[in-house]
């Protein structure tokens, strides 16, 4: 099921270190593809036709000031292993920092690259020019050491894009650009709408790149239906794409135009003369042939910066006892949709969240949180329907 | 059969969730006898808060509408793990919906994985999991206590869930899950969970896959990091997840709470005339004054695919 | 300079492990005074003239039943060590807890009680009549006993208090009494008033039982000026009295009546027709004496629900490259009065905080945060006022 | 002289903060020379981001008030100690305010205290212990650095602070503190702070007292816990303090987030006429999307009244 190899025209995650970015193959095989990784340049086609996993940045033996190539290779040797040799300080008492105790200039450094040092030969130079490593305390060392690793690594992870890496990947980049939905708070929302294989579902994404519909896709394997609802414009996708999903996983997913739908209905109210019965069927444009009928969805998931006119139409296409989840990154406008639900009596178990989140480095003698944090991950209003 | 597959009205023998205020809820199985203290079987009468619930009359509900008590109603609900998990019978400390979310989406989790549970506990976090998983999927759930095996056994069949999983007593430091090169996903929630890493890896699919453990102490985790760096997982990382519910609140404040007072203004009598309770009133949304300021550390590694596997 | 000794008229906190109660002896001397600790009742008068520290309850031997005599003591046996010959399992797996495990009922407890026993007798009871404690693990054993010696327990602290125990006495009881002004966000304030010696600073409290002016009075110690600045109706004291100021440590204390200082102004401006200067002099009544000038204090704190239209009016009393703090429980009207004081450049280094707190268990192999947290401990508009 | 007693205009030799927005302040001491490089005295001219400043010409400003550069203005702040922290240069790690403001509280600091703290580090913390203890307190302060030690001395004399501090250079796990019966709080940011309590009990007041330690590691605070344990302190707590900061924002969606639309309503042309925009407006309260999430670990003890102590 699940393809393994590294192709043309698929997706991958390049890391080195805690550096990620997200890479289209060439369309066209047997095409040159080079990408930057870090400050180094490397040619992304090497690693075709090849298991996804760890490579080894590899110099062109001709022309060594070219990109790198890609071998793979499973013996990652770390810095500190290599240089575990050397002598170290028992406390930084002698140590003043002054910036004077590099004695390789920017320059110099410039210059190694271009000689074609690998990454491991650059840091032993840095280290060698040093007045201070060696008197270092060995954690200060380590640190040093792997600080530089996340510049100079000669190892980097060709990863299959899966939810849980774009889901981190995207919002480390720029978090507004999926409206700042953090991995955790997307944990959530695939728990609230009870998102589950052979169910029914309808996801409003006003910017989240396809993140939710993605994952939902990811989740149910093509045992069931997402709806897609949009009402303009190009439908987000980015993450969608980048999954490389097979036909068979892209099943599910339907688009619904919801002024199309919209215009069905009155079409059949027209017609009997009749209110908009609450579980109508409703025939749709091309790109969605199967019928989306109000009342009909098991769960809706709705993102937007201003939910609140939106959300409470939406529910309409949730059948009863169904879970909603109203992700928003401002908390004002959930806290009206809030109160105007619960005016309306149209929903129970109604709960407005936000979700704090926190890495920790869990090292012998050196256990910590992370010092870095998300202060936001934004906020989320659930609750399951009811008819009163 | 009320878990696995959405329905709209209740069938004898579902599960369903009675809803009366968000304190009061319950989790009740559609049957029309039940057995009192005595072993006699009589006639299943539900008390809530607001009266007596004739069990059999739900036959036929439909979902999401409400449901009459003798002093009062309710609201009829299809079950959801969620709610399963804010209403089972706990017989131990039991795993919370944002841990859950964390680790079903950090194991990768999807319709057709293979999970190891150890142990089930109150089979919060195992409810969850079948929902990801199925109908392609299987979970295998151990405990090294009898008697939660026995009952989370029954309520997995009363849930219509018994197909997506195997419940069995196990003690997995010590014995192991005896299952190889299987897993997807190896959860472990136990005191030593160390003790039990090599034998995770030993289910773990050759091919890769994901472990995840959860311990409320530090020293634990700790233990774990260690473990899982010896054995040689990768991309380890430790997580805290906490949430924070507020409440929306539409607050006038008190007379003596509106400080109309200024020193430029020539009289302050006029002004406090002016659209003064209008001035004391807003919406706040405001953090609940007391949460859960911990559950646990999730510790998450990957498990590489082994050289000896071919593409 | 401290007066140690617990004397008539006082305040003190009487503390059992973690729980806390405020009382304040009888102005008469030789007066008894029983007070509830727990369940036990206490003869609190038996503690003065002796000084603050640890108690022990002991009973009166002719009659068992009357409340409990305090003793000093520093011996204290927690109960752990008392009992730590038991055996103990080795994990919890044979233990199903039915609820009764434990064979002794209420009613027996309450007899034993009733009966002048001890506490660590009547743990040493449940502990015997328990059918799972002896096959508990150490650590499950430990937790038992620390949970029944905040029941029982034979030792009290009685404590002088201080703004530390203060600020955490009011806040644990009930936050909404004190605008739930949190201990480490009353620490915040004291460092972005500025708050020093010798200083002149003016406190608005709108609901904090003299929380913050209690805590700069203790600070400085007698050196400076504190404004208590009021509307109408009775001041905020309830947390300066529970200090037990000397009267030299209460001199600072000022109080200004602000219908009264505006009077004043307007009387100045009459009299020389001109528009109120920067820093008028101003006289005021009887119980402040001293002159309050517009433009002459160092450091100004608002506490209160629903700050805008008076904190602005407030800092016109603040001196330029003064220090204010605005505290509100709820985030909306800091929000207004934030972009208030921006549209009208009062400010700069304006930031609008919210603390987050945790306590952390330490124990050997039990590390962990606290299950209990607060959720909020209010929000703090801070800034420097100048003059544009 | 300017941080011991607030005043209203600049005199010579102050320390001023010129503060040009949030992301640009400058401590700044008022002094009509500069020493260059070579060693060389020349006219003190401090360039900001706006132009240069002729600092001599800031002599007799008023605090609170603007002032020019050659291409641009700021304002004249009075120091304190949270914009001395905010602006000093760093030789160390420094403690910001929020860890600052409960280390002054927790340790019952007030005017008249006696405080040690070691390590000095760059005087970060020290600033705001003087605050707290002048006039009549005191601050014993160590570093093990020859270098810092020197130059927080100089700073504390700028400062105007000599009188309430004293700084020496000394390994206090070593050598302790030659202080005895002395103190009414001890604060240790050190790498291994509990080799470090036995100077401070001997440091302590025989009648009792406060500590503190801060720590980044759990590994170090766990160890610390322990020698507190041993030596006596009662009343041991940890905690952990973080600050997040909120951006206050008017918000207008663009059009495209505006979705005005309904099922029932027969026309929605109409209903996008009216009050589109102001639909589209909001205050929004942002929270930072980063933030500090670990300075270290607060643990806090009460050393008691030692029973030779008469009262």
């Amino acid at each position: 099921m699940d393809v393994n190899l590294i192709l043309n025209d698929h997706f991958v995650l390049v890391q080195r270190k805690s550096q990620m970015s997200l890479h289209q193959l060439p369309k066209k095989e047997g095409k040159q593809w080079t990408i930057k990784v870090g400050r180094d340049l490397v040619d992304l086609s090497s690693a075709l036709g090849k298991p996804h996993g760890t490579f080894k940045l590899s110099r062109n033996e001709e022309n060594k000031s070219k990109a790198f190539s890609l071998v793979p290779s499973n013996d990652v040797v770390e810095m500190k292993e290599k240089l575990k040799d050397l002598n170290s300080g028992e406390n930084n008492k002698e140590i003043w920092d002054d910036g004077k105790s590099q004695q390789l200039k920017k320059e110099d450094i410039e210059e190694l690259r271009g000689q074609g040092l690998t990454g491991s030969e650059i840091v032993t130079q840095l280290v060698e020019n040093s007045k201070t490593f060696q008197i270092k305390t060995e954690f200060s060392q380590e640190k040093y050491l792997s600080k530089k690793e996340e510049k100079y690594s000669e190892w980097v992870e060709i990863l299959k894009p899966n939810i849980r890496h774009l889901a981190k990947y995207f919002h480390s980049q720029d978090p507004m650009q999926i409206l700042n939905l953090r991995p955790d708070t997307l944990a959530m929302i695939m728990s609230l709408a009870n998102i589950k294989s052979n169910g029914k579902f309808g996801v409003f994404d006003g910017g989240c790149q396809g993140l939710v519909t993605a994952a939902i896709l990811d989740r149910i394997q093509g045992f069931g239906t997402v709806w897609n609802l949009c009402l303009k414009g190009i439908s987000q996708k980015r993450v969608i794409q980048a999954m490389n999903f097979s036909p068979e996983q892209l099943k599910p997913l339907k688009n619904a135009n919801l002024h199309k739908v919209k215009e069905s209905l009155k079409k059949e109210e027209n017609g009997d003369g009749d209110e908009v019965p609450a579980a109508k069927i409703i025939k749709l444009d091309e790109d969605a042939p199967q019928p989306l009928e109000l009342g009909s969805l098991d769960g809706l998931v709705v993102l937007c910066r201003r939910p609140n006119a939106i959300a409470k139409e939406l529910v309409k296409l949730l059948a009863p006892s169904g879970n909603f989840v109203i992700f928003c990154p401002y908390s004002e406008p959930l806290c009206e949709t809030y109160t105007d639900f619960r005016e309306c009596n149209l929903a129970v178990n109604l709960k407005l969240t936000e979700a704090w989140f926190r890495l920790h480095q869990v090292l012998p003698l050196r256990t910590h949180p992370e010092v870095n944090m998300s202060g936001s991950g934004g906020y989320i209003l659930s609750g399951i329907k009811v008819v009163s | 059969m009320s878990f696995a597959k959405t329905k709209h009205a209740v069938e004898e023998g579902d599960t369903v969730i009675i809803y009366v205020n968000p304190q009061a809820m319950y989790a009740i199985q559609v049957k029309p006898l039940i057995a009192t203290k005595k072993g006699d079987m009589v006639e299943n009468i539900f008390q809530t808060a607001y009266g007596a619930l004739k069990v059999q009359e739900l036959v036929g509900k439909k979902f999401g509408h409400k449901v009459q008590f003798s002093r009062g109603w309710g609201y009829l609900l299809h079950p959801t793990p969620e709610l399963w998990t804010l209403n089972l019978l706990h017989r131990t400390q039991i795993l919370y919906t944002p841990d859950i979310s964390l680790i079903v989406m950090q194991l990768d989790l999807k319709a057709g994985s293979i999970v190891v549970e150890s142990g089930t506990g109150s089979g919060s976090l195992s409810h969850a999991i079948i929902r990801a998983i199925a109908p392609t999927g299987h979970l295998h759930t151990f405990d090294f206590h009898q008697q939660r095996v026995e009952i989370v056994t029954k309520e997995f069949i009363d849930h219509g869930l018994e197909t997506f999983v195997t419940a069995k007593q196990r003690d997995a430091c010590k014995d192991g899950f005896d299952l190889e090169d299987t897993a997807d996903a190896v959860f472990l929630d136990l005191p030593n969970p160390w003790l039990a890493i090599s034998h995770a890896v030993k289910a773990l699919k050759n091919s890769g896959g994901r472990i995840c453990t959860f311990s409320p102490c530090i020293e634990q985790t700790q233990k774990t990091c260690e473990a899982l760096v010896a054995k040689g997982f990768k991309c380890i990382e430790t997580m805290e997840c906490l949430q924070r519910e507020f409440q929306v609140k539409n607050i006038t404040l008190p007379d003596v709470d509106d400080y109309n007072f200024s020193f430029s203004q020539t009289t302050d009598k006029d002004s406090e005339g002016n659209g003064k309770k209008e001035g004391r009133k807003f919406r706040a949304l405001l953090p609940a004054l007391q949460m859960a300021g911990h559950t646990g550390y999730l510790t998450f590694a990957t498990w590489p695919r082994q050289s000896s596997v071919q593409i």
